[in-house]
């Protein structure tokens, strides 16, 4: 089955063309159309995770692809090519998971839209980006999945593009992850340079055989981590993300949250070599993953939107990621990107379902809204405490990995600050939880109301999962010891041990932020207004996330902006108006001044010819 | 006597004829400064054809021919001064400067 | 006249130059108020031409020899003048692209009503000299076309143009067409003295006056020669390539002429320079292009950020695609300047996917200001609830530009980024950020034009693309995916046209 | 001493174009006023007969009278055959113009004739009397011609300035000639050339006569600074009469110039070929330039003709057998473009009477024959393709090259780029801007200047699609003034 696996993407790719080009027409198809493919991708996925499992000598195969020409120039031959591997599996599994679900929701979320048909045009044209990123087996095929599921995202914040909020965020979006990508590009340039291959298997062989000097490797591992910083909307290039949150709610459960933001952590993951190569990048990774999850975590405290405390808490995890990828641990990361998937999934579906029952998206306008829809509280909860690190549900596991792998990689004082974010995560979950679903219900969300069954069932199978991924964690037969067995594919051996201590540590943490949420939102006896006056100028830097937005805004109206205007003033006062003009203007002005050498009186006419001839002659003879 | 003093006195007598043109506004006179003019061609047609190559007459033709040319060419010029006269009611070339630039 | 023709496809190349021109030579026998009658005789002729350019594209044999393009004839043997056709890698798409646009060109123009006749007749001239440029392989004629594609341009932007007022400044369309046209045959007097430079040197040198670019790659001509008309070369075919400093003619160019011509102006008329630095200056000049080279690339570098800059700065909507071309026309001039095989295949290619692209631009810019008589984009705002196909079409033209993959330009820039971060990295990755502000304004454009909330009542009546102009740019777009998606073909094409030319550089 | 067997002859064409002046002087007497077109048809018969019966009878004749004075050769014939259809087009031509604004048909059409012999004389001597009396006989005509209009004050004007500037001008090539005459005892060109043969350096008496004669003939081809005459005379001079000086004298002048500088002065051509390049780039530059500030389309045409007079003396200061080629070939180019645009220009004056540039507007909707005639006449004068200027100038241009005056060709290159603009100027006038109110009235041409314009439109087309034919021809007569080399020998391939 695993020589089908290319028809994985192939098959939203058929229905992403089929809806541009005949959607128009029969609209109701567009849904099937676009949920069936997924699913047709969806269960050749398990058919190649089977094969998989199944093949003997598993250790030997690292992984299994295959590629055509696409063109050649120049003597060098381009290739498009898919590999089927760990990382490219866990990725695929979340993936054609999570799109299918969220299709299936989208059904009746965005039923009264009147561009349906559009949306799921675009929805499977992401997907099919998404899994050919992720199935890339070389750097330029990588590189062009990677754009392309950027502009699908840039089209789906800007769906309601009506509303000028979201065309400048779908715009701010775009540029903002551009910028990463010309790191990337770059990147991949250097290294096509220093290698003349895409072939990621070539390049990492050169790596490994120190085939590429390090001062590349870690240029080239730097310029990686720009582009992840980019997509995974890391610190400083991180502005884009809240804002993405214009787009429709499913939109930021798929695109915002479970796959295409981790585009970048992937990225880190699939380049692995290279930070294990390069010390220095590795670290680069490190601080910025960590910077970004504790900044991001402080605003989610303090945000009131529930779909921006999401997409902060969004943040936190991705830099969680970085964090443990840069202490050196592809399994950890890759682990927690997997879970977070669903569970950020399903919270954003429930969130969604809670704005469409009950109208309202900010945190204080709700309460008590379990009575009124209690399935959503129920899903919700799971996934607040699975990210918030309860055990047992995934995200417990997944952090728990991450702590010990950076405990492992980066010693205390790293492991310090893991724990820290494991706090944070926990209150601002807490925080979310209890403020929606608890305390008394306020009477304008009287009305408010559960979710249709095609909304909740998909939201409950990704909570089903969110309560159980953990467990793959594990090691069970001999074909999968685990999880880290798995990604590594038993080069080296990583199955998931538990570190006691830090186990109850992250516990205890956890616990007593949902507790002191608890008091605080619930039972009342912790007031949190005179923290607020207390910290107040803290407070209004997080509110203000930091003013980051300010200053970039700033830079873009004065100086990008001005300078465009200057340039273009520039170009037509000078350059065209004197120059050009200039030239032409010579040549006529001294057409009319000469002219007047023709007096029209007759002796001037008989002057010029005497001159004309004495000046003949004075020049021959000088000549 | 040498050339050179014929020369002279023809160069002499052809920057006149020049001056002339160049200073009188009237368009007889100017006529008049051009025969001198052609007048110092003749003389120095014939002093040529005398002192450098005596017994071939070339100069001298051509001192014939330029004396009949001019004598056209002033009938022709008196015509059309003439034209000028009746058109303007003056013989000033420099009244005739409608046209110019 | 001893000639030679070699075949049915020389034939089928000379009936391709000869098509347009004749045909606007009948055409001038036409009354001049059967309107439809003059429109669908110009669109068959333009389609018969697309039919043949698309025969000689597809039936190119990239290993076989050239010679059975070849058409040769005695013109004027005491200049040794010969009337020489023949195609090459390089040549085969950008004639493809000439008669694409102008086919387009003729669909986009279905509302000319102003003496539609004298229109088509100088579109058809113009067109007729662009193919003979791209045919020639006498240099004689070369600039024979090359002026002849140049004098059209006067007319129809001065007459079909039209005059903008920015308020702070003013564009007349006269102003635009005197400009175009006389910066143009600026232009192609440096070229005029470089070709009768290399005729004299090269009669001094082998006895034989010869103008065929084949007999004159094959003299050995001085360094010090080489070095010191190579420039005129350059800058002559630059300035119709809108070498900066030397590219204002184009945005105003574009600012004044009509739909059609902006189309053709922008997608083909540029390429003409380019192709001239290549297929004359590096062929008959490579010491003098090797040691300009560098140079070349700078003032490439500097259109494309300038390009871009200058872009981001604009009102008007065809201000911004015209500096956009400046900037585009930036990287292909980089890809010349390398020397490396990939960028300078690169360049071909984004000659032939600008072209494309920059006329489904201009198409679809014609269409709004057909409709709502405006390009102001601080304006317009939020068209796309009335006008949707018209802001995807425009939207995949700009997505295309801003070097998105899926796009011939994403491919086309994609090499020569490759070739200049070889040869020269810094330049390369100046390159990289050009392509990043291109996003930038193109979607600030976008945005503020089909994004946002729609003036309901000041829009009420405003049309969508009718089918004509729809079937355009689906014709233009099928052709960005096409290459963008599967490139194959096109670049083996490419390269067997360059590879001949960057032997002699021994790269 | 001359040779008692004088081939008289061969002077039939000269001959017979006297008689035909004459004849028509007669007939003058015998017509009534509403019949004399019949002059002008009889002019042009007679004169095509004549041509006619030239061609086949000169031709490859090789013959020189009076010992040197007076040359029956190729190079002649192809002037006397350019003179006579010159001639012929420009009486064509003036029918309809004689008509409604001239007096004295009779005599306007004989002492066209007469000029018309006067040029074949021209391109015939081979002496410098010779010359200087044929170069008279035409001046004459012309002077008379220039004044033709008798009440309009600037036709006079025209004619007073002119003669009185042309008699003071031919007073400098007199004093010239007959101070070359002193320096080298001879007159004629061939032994001219021979004298110049034998010196290395030249002395005072040569240095001031050829400075003289290059002064003299410099106001017959109207170069800068001996230039001066001719915006006004043909300004003032009738519409036709202007084209004829604009073409016919200076086809003459050049026959003359370019038979003077190859037979007589080649060997000294070290001495003189810089000061005629001067000449030429200040001729082509002044032109060009001060025609950009013109207002009136006569002499905005004068100015332009003057920057042509300048690319023709690069020609001339490149001397070679390519270069004379060159000078030729646009010679022709550029009398057929001159007439096809003044007698467009002419149509419109019958018309309407206008001679601003202003009041062209509109004339595409007007008359769309005579803009496009003016069109395309206007882009081959600035050297645009498919017509005659491309081909003429790249020749000459690539002759001035292959003589190392690229630097000219360079300058030249800049000259007709001026020129374009001006001529830009006044097709931007017929088809951009609209008519002036109350003139949008359309043009009637009558069939005549229809056909005769649409001739030589064809003609200019013709010449710039396929010109081997004329290139060839012109071949041959130069082979004869410059024997030193023929096309086998200009390594063609």
């Amino acid at each position: 089955m695993m020589e089908y696996a290319w028809l994985i993407p192939v098959m939203p790719a058929i229905a992403f063309f089929f809806l541009a080009t005949a959607g128009r027409r029969l609209p109701n198809w567009s849904a099937i159309a676009a949920t069936g493919t997924m699913a047709a991708g969806f269960i050749i996925f398990w058919f190649v995770l089977a094969d998989w499992l199944s093949m003997e000598s598993l250790p030997a195969v690292k992984a299994f692809g295959f590629s055509i020409d696409w063109m050649k120039a120049g003597g060098s031959t381009f290739t498009w090519g898919m590999v089927i591997d760990p990382i490219s599996l866990v990725m695929l599994g979340l993936v054609t998971a999570a799109a299918l679900g969220i299709q299936i929701y989208t059904w009746s979320y965005m039923a009264h839209e009147p561009r349906f048909t559009w949306f799921f045009a675009v929805h499977s044209l992401f997907a099919a980006a998404m899994l050919t990123l992720v199935m890339a087996d070389n750097l330029l095929l990588l590189y062009i999945a990677w754009e392309l599921v950027g502009i699908c995202s840039y089209l789906l914040i800007g769906f309601f593009y009506e509303r000028r909020s979201a065309a400048e965020a779908a715009k701010k979006a775009f540029i903002t992850t551009r910028i990463g990508d010309v790191g990337l590009l770059i990147g991949i340039l250097l290294l096509f340079a220093k290698t003349g291959t895409f072939e990621l298997s070539a390049i990492f062989a050169l790596v490994e055989n120190g085939g590429l000097s390090d001062t590349v490797i870690t240029a080239a591992a730097v310029l990686f981590f720009l582009g992840a910083i980019g997509k995974s909307a890391q610190f400083p290039l991180h502005v884009w993300l809240p804002d993405a949150m214009e787009g429709p709610t499913p939109v930021s459960a798929l695109v915002h949250s479970a796959t295409m933001v981790v585009a970048g952590v992937y990225l880190v993951a699939r380049m692995f070599p290279f930070y294990e190569h390069s010390e220095s990048a590795a670290l680069m990774v490190t601080l910025i993953g960590a910077f970004t999850a504790i900044g991001a975590a402080a605003i989610a405290l303090v945000v009131t939107d529930i779909k921006r405390i999401l997409a902060y808490s969004t943040l936190t995890d991705l830099g969680f990621m970085m964090f443990a990828l840069g202490a050196g641990s592809v399994t950890a990361g890759m682990f927690h990107l997997l879970v977070h998937g669903f569970s950020k999934a399903i919270l954003f579906l429930a969130a969604g379902s809670i704005s469409h029952g009950s109208g309202q998206t900010d945190i204080r306008q709700m309460g008590g809204l379990w009575r009124k829809m209690p399935i959503t509280a129920v899903i919700f909860g799971i996934g607040a405490l699975s990210l918030g690190g309860i055990p047992p549900f995934g995200g417990f596991f997944s952090k728990d990995e991450v702590i010990t792998a950076v405990f492992d990689g980066r010693g205390l004082f790293f492991m310090s600050i893991a724990l820290l974010i494991g706090f944070m995560k926990a209150l601002y979950m807490g925080r979310v939880f209890f403020a929606v679903f608890f305390g008394k219900l306020k009477p304008e969300n009287e009305d408010a109301h559960e979710s249709p069954v095609v909304m909740l069932a998909p939201m409950l199978v990704f909570a089903f999962l969110a309560l159980t991924i953990g467990f793959v964690a594990l090691n069970y037969t001999d074909a999968y010891q685990g999880f880290g067995y798995f990604v590594f594919a038993g080069e080296h051996q990583e199955a998931f041990h538990l570190n006691k201590g830090i186990a109850i540590g992250s516990i205890a943490l956890a616990v007593s932020g949902f507790i002191l949420t608890w008091l605080a939102y619930v039972q009342g006896s912790l007031k949190t207004e005179p923290i607020i006056r207390r910290f107040s100028g803290v407070h209004r830097v997080l509110i203000n996330k930091y003013y980051v937005d300010e200053v970039y805004q700033w830079v873009i109206d004065k100086v990008v902006l001005v300078f465009g205007r200057f340039i273009a003033f520039f170009d037509r006062a000078f350059i065209n108006d004197i120059g050009v003009n200039g030239t032409g203007a010579i040549a006529t002005t001294t057409g009319r001044l000469m002219r007047y050498v023709q007096s029209g009186k007759l002796y001037t006419y008989a002057m010029g010819m005497v001159v004309g001839f004495l000046g003949l002659a004075l020049a021959w003879w000088v000549s | 006597m040498e050339l050179y003093h014929v020369e002279m006195l023809s160069a002499a007598l052809f920057a006149i004829g020049i001056y002339g043109v160049l200073a009188r506004r009237n368009a007889v006179m100017i006529l008049m400064s051009i025969e001198l003019v052609l007048n110092a061609v003749n003389i120095n047609a014939v002093a040529y054809a005398a002192f450098l190559d005596p017994g071939r007459l070339v100069g001298q033709v051509i001192t014939i021919f330029v004396i009949t040319v001019a004598a056209a060419e002033v009938g022709l010029a008196m015509a059309i001064i003439l034209r000028l006269y009746r058109t303007r009611a003056t013989a000033n070339v420099d009244e005739a400067d409608s046209m110019k630039w | 006249m001893v000639g030679v023709v070699n075949g049915i496809d020389s034939v089928l190349l000379f009936t391709l130059v000869a098509t347009p021109f004749f045909g606007a030579i009948a055409l001038a026998f036409f009354p001049a108020d059967r309107h439809v009658l003059i429109h669908w005789y110009s669109r068959i002729i333009a389609a018969s031409g697309l039919a043949i350019a698309a025969y000689l594209f597809i039936t190119f044999d990239t290993s076989d020899d050239l010679s059975k393009y070849i058409v040769d004839f005695e013109w004027l043997p005491s200049l040794g003048i010969r009337f020489t056709l023949g195609l090459s890698g390089i040549t085969v798409p950008l004639v493809l692209l000439n008669a694409i646009i102008f086919f387009g060109g003729v669909l986009i123009s279905w509302n000319v009503d102003h003496r539609p006749k004298d229109f088509f007749i100088w579109l058809m001239l113009l067109v007729a000299g662009v193919y003979g440029v791209f045919a020639s392989r006498d240099l004689f004629f070369l600039f024979f076309f090359y002026e002849l594609a140049v004098v059209p341009m006067y007319l129809l932007v001065g007459v079909w143009g039209s005059s903008t007022d920015f308020g702070t400044f003013l564009r007349t369309k006269e102003y635009g067409a005197m400009k175009v046209m006389l910066v143009l045959v600026a232009g192609s007097v440096l070229v005029w003295i470089a070709i009768l430079a290399m005729w004299m040197e090269a009669r001094e040198i082998t006895g034989i006056a010869d103008f065929s670019i084949a007999g004159l790659s094959q003299v050995e001509f001085s360094d010090g020669f080489q070095k010191l008309y190579y420039p005129f070369l350059m800058i002559g075919f630059g300035i119709l390539a809108g070498l900066w400093p030397f590219h204002t003619w184009s945005p105003d160019g574009h600012v004044a002429a009509p739909t059609a011509v902006s189309m053709l102006h922008a997608g083909v008329l540029m390429k003409l320079g380019a192709f001239g630095i290549l297929a004359v200056g590096m062929v008959i000049l490579p010491v003098g292009s090797r040691f300009w080279a560098p140079t070349l690339i700078g003032l490439g570098t500097v259109n494309v950020l300038y390009g871009a800059i200058s872009a981001m700065g604009q009102k008007d909507l065809k201000y911004v695609i015209g500096y956009s071309s400046v900037s585009h026309m930036g990287y292909v001039l980089m890809g010349l300047g390398t020397l490396d095989i990939l960028a300078v295949d690169g360049a071909v290619l984004q000659m032939f996917s600008h072209g494309i692209m920059t006329a489904l631009f201009f198409a679809m810019v014609g269409v709004i200001y057909q409709r709502t008589h405006s390009r102001d984009i601080t304006v317009l705002e939020g068209l796309g609830k009335r006008m949707g196909i018209t802001g995807v079409f425009l939207a995949v033209a700009g997505l295309t530009s801003l070097g998105l993959p899926g796009f011939s330009s994403f491919v086309a820039e994609l090499l020569i980024f490759i070739g200049t971060y070889r040869t020269y990295p810094i330049l390369g990755v100046l390159a990289v950020i050009g392509a990043a502000i291109t996003a930038v304004y193109i979607l600030r454009m976008l945005g503020k034009v089909f994004f946002g909330p729609i003036d309901e009542d000041k829009w009420k009546d405003l049309t969508d693309a009718n089918r004509m102009e729809t079937g355009v740019a689906v014709l233009l777009t099928g052709f960005l995916l096409l290459w963008g998606l599967y490139p194959f073909r096109i670049v083996e094409i490419i390269d067997s046209g360059v590879v001949p030319i960057m032997e002699r550089f021994g790269s | 001493m001359m040779e008692a067997d004088v081939h008289f002859e061969l002077l039939w064409p000269e001959f017979l174009v006297a008689g035909l002046a004459f004849v028509i002087f007669t007939l003058d007497f015998f017509l009534r006023p509403e019949r004399k077109n019949i002059l002008a048809w009889v002019s042009v018969i007679g004169l095509a007969g004549i041509l006619a019966f030239t061609i086949p009878y000169l031709l490859d004749e090789n013959d020189s009278l009076f010992n040197g004075l007076y040359r029956i050769d190729d190079y002649a014939l192809f002037f006397k055959v350019l003179s006579m259809a010159i001639g012929g087009v420009v009486i064509l031509g003036s029918i309809h113009y004689v008509n409604r604004y001239l007096t004295h048909p009779g005599e306007y059409y004989a002492i066209l004739l007469l000029s018309v012999l006067a040029m074949m004389m021209m391109a015939a001597s081979g002496e410098l009397l010779t010359a200087y009396l044929s170069l008279e006989l035409l001046s004459f005509c012309l002077y008379i011609l220039s004044g033709f209009a008798l009440q309009n004050k600037k036709s006079n004007e025209a004619s007073i300035k002119y003669i009185l500037l042309g008699a003071f001008s031919s007073g400098l090539l007199l004093y010239g000639i007959v101070m070359l005459y002193g320096a080298m005892g001879t007159t004629s060109f061939a032994e001219m050339a021979i004298f110049l043969e034998g010196i290395e350096d030249i002395d005072g008496r040569l240095l001031i006569g050829l400075t003289l004669l290059i002064a003299g003939l410099g106001f017959k081809m109207a170069a800068v600074p001996f230039h001066m005459w001719a915006p006004d005379v043909y300004e003032g001079a009738p519409m036709p009469i202007t084209a004829y000086i604009a073409v016919g004298s200076k086809v003459a002048a050049f026959a003359l110039v370019l038979r003077l500088f190859a037979e007589g002065l080649l060997p000294a051509i070290e001495q003189w070929n810089v000061l005629i390049a001067g000449l030429a780039a200040l001729t082509m530059l002044f032109g060009n330039l001060v025609a950009l500030a013109q207002t009136n389309v006569k002499r905005m045409l004068a100015y332009s003709s003057v920057g042509q007079v300048g690319f023709l003396l690069m020609g001339v200061a490149a001397l070679s057998t390519l270069s004379s080629n060159g000078l030729m070939v646009h010679l022709v180019g550029y009398s057929v473009t001159n007439l096809a645009v003044f007698f467009a220009i002419t149509a419109f004056y019958n018309v309407t009477g206008k001679e601003e540039i202003a009041d062209f507007a509109g004339l595409a909707s007007r008359s769309p024959f005579l803009a496009a005639a003016i069109t395309i006449s206007l882009f081959s004068l600035a050297g645009l393709p498919f017509l005659a200027g491309f081909v003429t100038k790249f020749y000459l241009f690539s002759a001035a090259a292959a003589e190392d005056l690229l630097w000219l060709a360079g300058v030249a290159m800049v000259a007709s780029l001026i020129s374009l603009y001006y001529y830009l100027k006044v097709i931007r006038e017929m088809y951009i801007n609209p008519a002036a109110d109350g003139e949008g009235s359309t043009i009637q041409i009558p069939g005549l200047l229809y056909g005769l314009v649409g001739i030589l439109v064809i003609s200019v087309i013709l010449l710039g699609v396929y010109p081997d034919p004329v290139v060839n021809m012109i071949e041959d007569a130069t082979a004869v003034i410059l024997p030193g080399g023929d096309a086998s020998t200009l390594n063609l391939r």
